[in-house]
């Protein structure tokens, strides 16, 4: 197999470009920032991949991407913060950016609203709270990540909500 | 609290060549305290009140199977006497204390009257099961601010409410008594003057149905979030020689009252100055027994099937020797990364630690569903060593190799718990947790260059989304719709930075 | 002895906040104990010679990483004196003891004469590596039959062999010899008159570089097959407090005739009469030490590291606080069912059994290969309680969980012995073992009918051969093979019953 | 999905029908001389399944069928022995049975050769030696499990054999 990605890599830090590169998919090319490196890249019975670095280094783990192109990546037991955009990907999320909106306040979890706190056309702080959801025997209280107008309430007390369903709208609001 | 103490229990009668019965309801047919039982019995549908709370139905699968212990785990009906004495009328062993015991400590405002008459110090509070927020503000206003309303029938932080002024006591009440209703089917609460940086301590006594009791020295508990205990250890780093000897004269007084005989638990709460007040009773065993049995060299779960079945305890005080030190982590399925919000699902892939001084106690396998039903723990890693530091190095050993996908847990936590200096130092107090969780984002560390190699590697060869990795879309996706509901979509590049 | 013992010691570096470097052949590039380091190295090929035993790879890997301690794990080069010699040239600390040590204790017949000259008894036997069977039938004449042939650079059982007569005595010569040359490149071998009916005996030492010794009590390991050791336990249930005493005492001077400084065994055989004689010493950690480790509350793995680094002891023999027993059984991929056959393969499930008092550990996880270059154990299962009967409970407890699928190994073996009442009562020595196997049928069990009825409905509702099966088959392959290799092929209906 | 099948199982006390009848697969009725039960059989993420019988009797297993009929069978954590034949071949086994034969002598496991014991023509006794493999660093002594005449020896000292090699084949004699 014949093998070669580019990929923006979004850290605090900024972007870099990461390139992989392979010819038999197991001695691996990796470049960034002028880094040029060449590894072993085994894979493992359970699908993890095993790479060991000129120096030695061994690092094991395993990542996927969803279809917005980040990465879901563990690095040994435990998930790793990881951004490799698509290059295309990334330009569209830029502009996205840029275009700002309504925030929709979803569902964490399965649960049965308790209470509701706001009302369309309320002013919210960040940090205020929306509603109380009661999920695995806990009261959880929703808040508002940041400031802005309560467009629309979607969810009333006793209502038992699914996963991702939306419970309020939020405008942000141009800064005065 | 279905599995894991079911199979702990479970296991305890297998060692002692005992078979078992599970009971179960519809949410949780292919669990594992159910496929690793001998016998297994539907209850009803997924609701604890038509299922694990059903008396009737408990004890008509009893009958069914011809079993002749009813062991009631903790959590549900672990604490009812109500179900004590039904079982003792279906001419059922219950394994656990007197129905009379139960009472006695079940009701928190009793005890607490109990404990006073029998000499034990207990907490300025209020003495009866309080009906509106009223009777509690003449409490508070001669107690002063701040108090804590808790569920008479309460236990393990729910419908528990700090409450810190005049203004916040009724809203506080409210809450707490909800969620009593909710926890325990009894919305009556009481109040408590909430006394500053106390540490939790709790002794753990054994006694038989002979009249012998027996102090299995203290455990610290006050890593505590939301009044939910989340790491104990055993013996409490706070507790020397001579205050030792009095905590456990104190438990065994307490558990001569109610002429207690299993295992259960006194819990104390322990202040700066070394003095402690009596807080209540827990009769049963605890969710954290194993960090005792592993310094004490006793089986709790074994000692209190061979009590229910009339025998002596198979140790006296002066038999007991303990060494060394161990910790236990609760894992929960809540996001340490996002507010310890619950997070059901389905455990796509389990490592646990192993090795040396390492105990797993868990009621999930790989393949496990987390139902939204029902508490959150999923099992507890203990670890015991030589001395707390030998069991620290070893513990963070354990929580590195330790892999749970699919359902986010408090396994963030822990890790950066036992890298602090506080925790290492063992300088801690009941509030401690909280005001320690308040400012941190124990999200997941930025990908060092190597790591990133790793992934972009990964990604490259197995292609966009390998199907091996598909397994893990459903946490992936769980994960971003948390994400959008704690801040808005237009920050795409920050939605892995929480 | 490459994985479990390398992930053992990777555990107590984690637990010292050491980072780890493994090496490894072709054969282990994707093993647990590569894929859980820091750092890891190729040697070469999978074939020993080129890799595990090639001391020049090692310490070129250990250069390239900058390692500063090199463990030897056990097999291998763990008793090599030109390895421990050529790593303190290299400026590399070995963990381990002094090579002259080793030699004085690796070559068995110095160390014989060593004991001798320190008054520590030893089994009558030749004192020079002898080159033909002749120089043996010598010594067997006057000690009589039967006799046991050694390697020399021995251990482990591999190139011993029990000669019974004077017409064996060739053939058992021969064997012995091409055995020794094949596992130590050293094909000189001796001859030990075999007692009768004893039992082994070893005492863990463990010395420092300051001149501490101290003896961490005895282990009992007479549960053998052809002189490899399977089960072993601590304390020895044959051993009172004041054999203890005399025990420990000989031991100590037997590690002080040779400065030991470090971890290591000196293991005698206990005759009937009470009477004891020194066998060998083996100078690196042993395959059974969790079960001192267990009992007596210490970490050896831990320890020989610190010694290494140039510590002192962590503890004196007074500090010691044995308590309650534990039981080791080693997991071997040989198949306890057709002869203790090797069974290289692919361990397509692993599922390890938890909870109190259980320990793993173990080389292996679901997916592993086992390779048919090198000795075939997999891991250990290591039990502990309050005393041999609790342990025994849990162990069968333990064994019952442990599922592995894809090679053949000895739980079946196990499984019987935890019921056997003979081991039960402790009632064993040396050859025991090879004679309780004798005549039994360690195959399944025949099914019940409702466990007929479970298979028949995996079978009609998953179809013939379900996906989710067929990573068995390969197994089930090899194992009809073996059945072929057994019997003839004219007895379908017996294929499934040896 | 609807379910109906028919097994001749094979124990040490002989042969019985054994048929097993769904029509959700979850809820399955059992039939052997003359028992009849219904049962809960579900099936668990991993692929295993768990029964739980009339009387409350729970049992995890799993089990598969090879081409010649035979199950490979799984209770718990152990393998179990259960043979589960479909009624057609079970007759083929049984006119195999009645033919009799030679017996191949396979390799059990990839090893070398060390010592071939017997030649062609050899008669050879139960329990025989037949040769000496190594592998594992362990020398393994293949005997013969019936007595016969050695037909032919397939291998030859210091040869490397696979799995399923034949090593030797053995004629099994007319009873004098």
């Amino acid at each position: 197999m014949n093998v070669r990605r580019r990929f923006v890599w979004r850290r605090s830090g900024g972007r870099a470009e990461l390139t992989v590169e392979s010819r038999d998919g197991r001695s691996v090319t990796f470049k960034t920032e002028g880094d040029e490196i060449v590894a072993d890249l085994a894979e493992l019975p359970d699908g993890r991949r095993s790479v060991i670095l000129p120096s030695g280094r061994q690092l094991t783990g395993r990542a996927a991407t969803g279809p917005d192109g980040r990465a879901e990546a563990w690095i040994g037991a435990r998930r790793i913060d990881v951004e490799l955009a698509d290059p295309l990907l990334d330009l569209a999320a830029e502009s996205a950016h840029a275009a700002g909106g309504a925030a929709e306040i979803r569902a964490q979890i399965p649960g049965r609203v308790v209470e509701v706190r706001v009302a369309p056309g309320d002013h919210v702080a960040a940090g205020a709270t929306l509603l109380v959801l009661e999920a695995m025997k806990m009261q959880n209280e929703i808040r508002a990540d940041s400031a802005g107008l309560v467009a629309r309430v979607d969810c009333s007390p006793g209502q038992a909500v699914e996963t991702g369903a939306v419970l309020v709208r939020i405008e942000s609001e141009p800064v005065a | 609290n279905r599995g894991e103490i079911a199979v702990r229990v479970f296991r305890a009668c297998r060692d002692l060549g005992i078979e078992t019965v599970a009971v179960y309801s519809d949410a949780d047919r292919t669990a594992l305290h159910v496929t690793m039982a001998d016998y297994a019995v539907r209850l009803g549908p997924a609701p604890s009140a038509e299922s694990y709370l059903s008396i009737p139905r408990i004890l008509e699968a009893a009958k069914k199977t011809g079993a002749a212990l009813v062991h009631p785990g903790y959590g549900f009906l672990a604490e009812s006497a109500d179900f004590a004495r039904a079982c003792s009328d279906a001419e059922l062993t219950f394994v656990g204390p007197s129905p009379s015991a139960i009472e006695a400590m079940g009701a928190k405002t009793t005890s607490r009257a109990l404990m006073q008459w029998a000499g034990v110090p207990v907490v300025p509070g209020t003495t009866t099961p309080a009906r509106d927020a009223g009777e509690l503000a003449e409490f508070a206003r001669e107690a002063g601010y701040p108090i804590l309303i808790k569920a008479t029938a309460g236990g393990g932080g729910k419908g528990m409410r700090r409450v810190d002024s005049q203004e916040d006591l009724s809203s506080g009440f409210a809450r707490a008594s909800a969620e009593a209703q909710a926890s325990f089917g009894d919305g009556s609460v009481y109040a408590e003057k909430l006394l500053l940086q106390p540490r939790h301590v709790e002794v753990q006594v054994v006694g038989d149905r002979h009249g012998h009791r027996v102090a299995v020295g203290e455990r610290e508990c006050s890593i505590q979030r939301r009044h939910q205990k989340v790491v104990e250890e055993c013996p409490s780093p706070a507790v020397g020689p001579e205050l030792r000897r009095r905590l456990l004269s104190a438990a065994v007084a307490a558990a001569e009252t109610v002429g207690y005989d299993s295992c259960g638990t006194v819990e104390f709460l322990l202040a700066p100055d070394g003095s402690f007040y009596f807080l209540e009773m827990n009769t049963r065993l605890q969710v954290e027994h194993p960090v005792t049995e592993m310094v004490w060299g006793v089986d709790l779960a074994a000692e209190m099937i061979r009590i229910a079945l009339g025998e002596s305890l198979s140790f006296t005080a002066d038999d007991l020797a303990p060494r060394g030190h161990a910790i236990e982590c609760r894992l929960y399925a809540e996001d340490a990364t996002r507010g310890f919000t619950p997070s059901p699902g389905v455990v796509s892939r389990l490592r646990m630690p192993e090795g040396p001084g390492v105990r797993n106690d868990v009621g999930i396998e790989a393949g496990s569903a987390v139902p939204i039903d029902y508490d959150p723990m999923l099992g507890k890693l203990v670890v015991a060593g030589a001395d707390r530091d030998e069991v620290i190095g070893r513990l963070s050993r354990a929580l590195d190799e330790y892999e749970i996908a699919g359902v986010e847990t408090t396994l963030p936590l822990f890790r950066a718990l036992v890298r602090d200096p506080e925790f290492r130092a063992a300088a801690f107090h009941t509030q401690w947790l909280d005001e320690w969780i308040g400012g941190r984002s124990l999200g997941p560390p930025e990908a060092a260059v190597e790591e990133a190699f790793l992934a972009a590697g990964c990604i490259s060869i197995d292609g966009g989304t390998p199907a091996r990795a598909r397994q893990d879309r459903g946490s992936r996706w769980r994960a971003s719709a948390r994400v959008e509901a704690l801040r808005p979509p237009h920050h795409p590049s920050r939605g892995f930075r929480p």
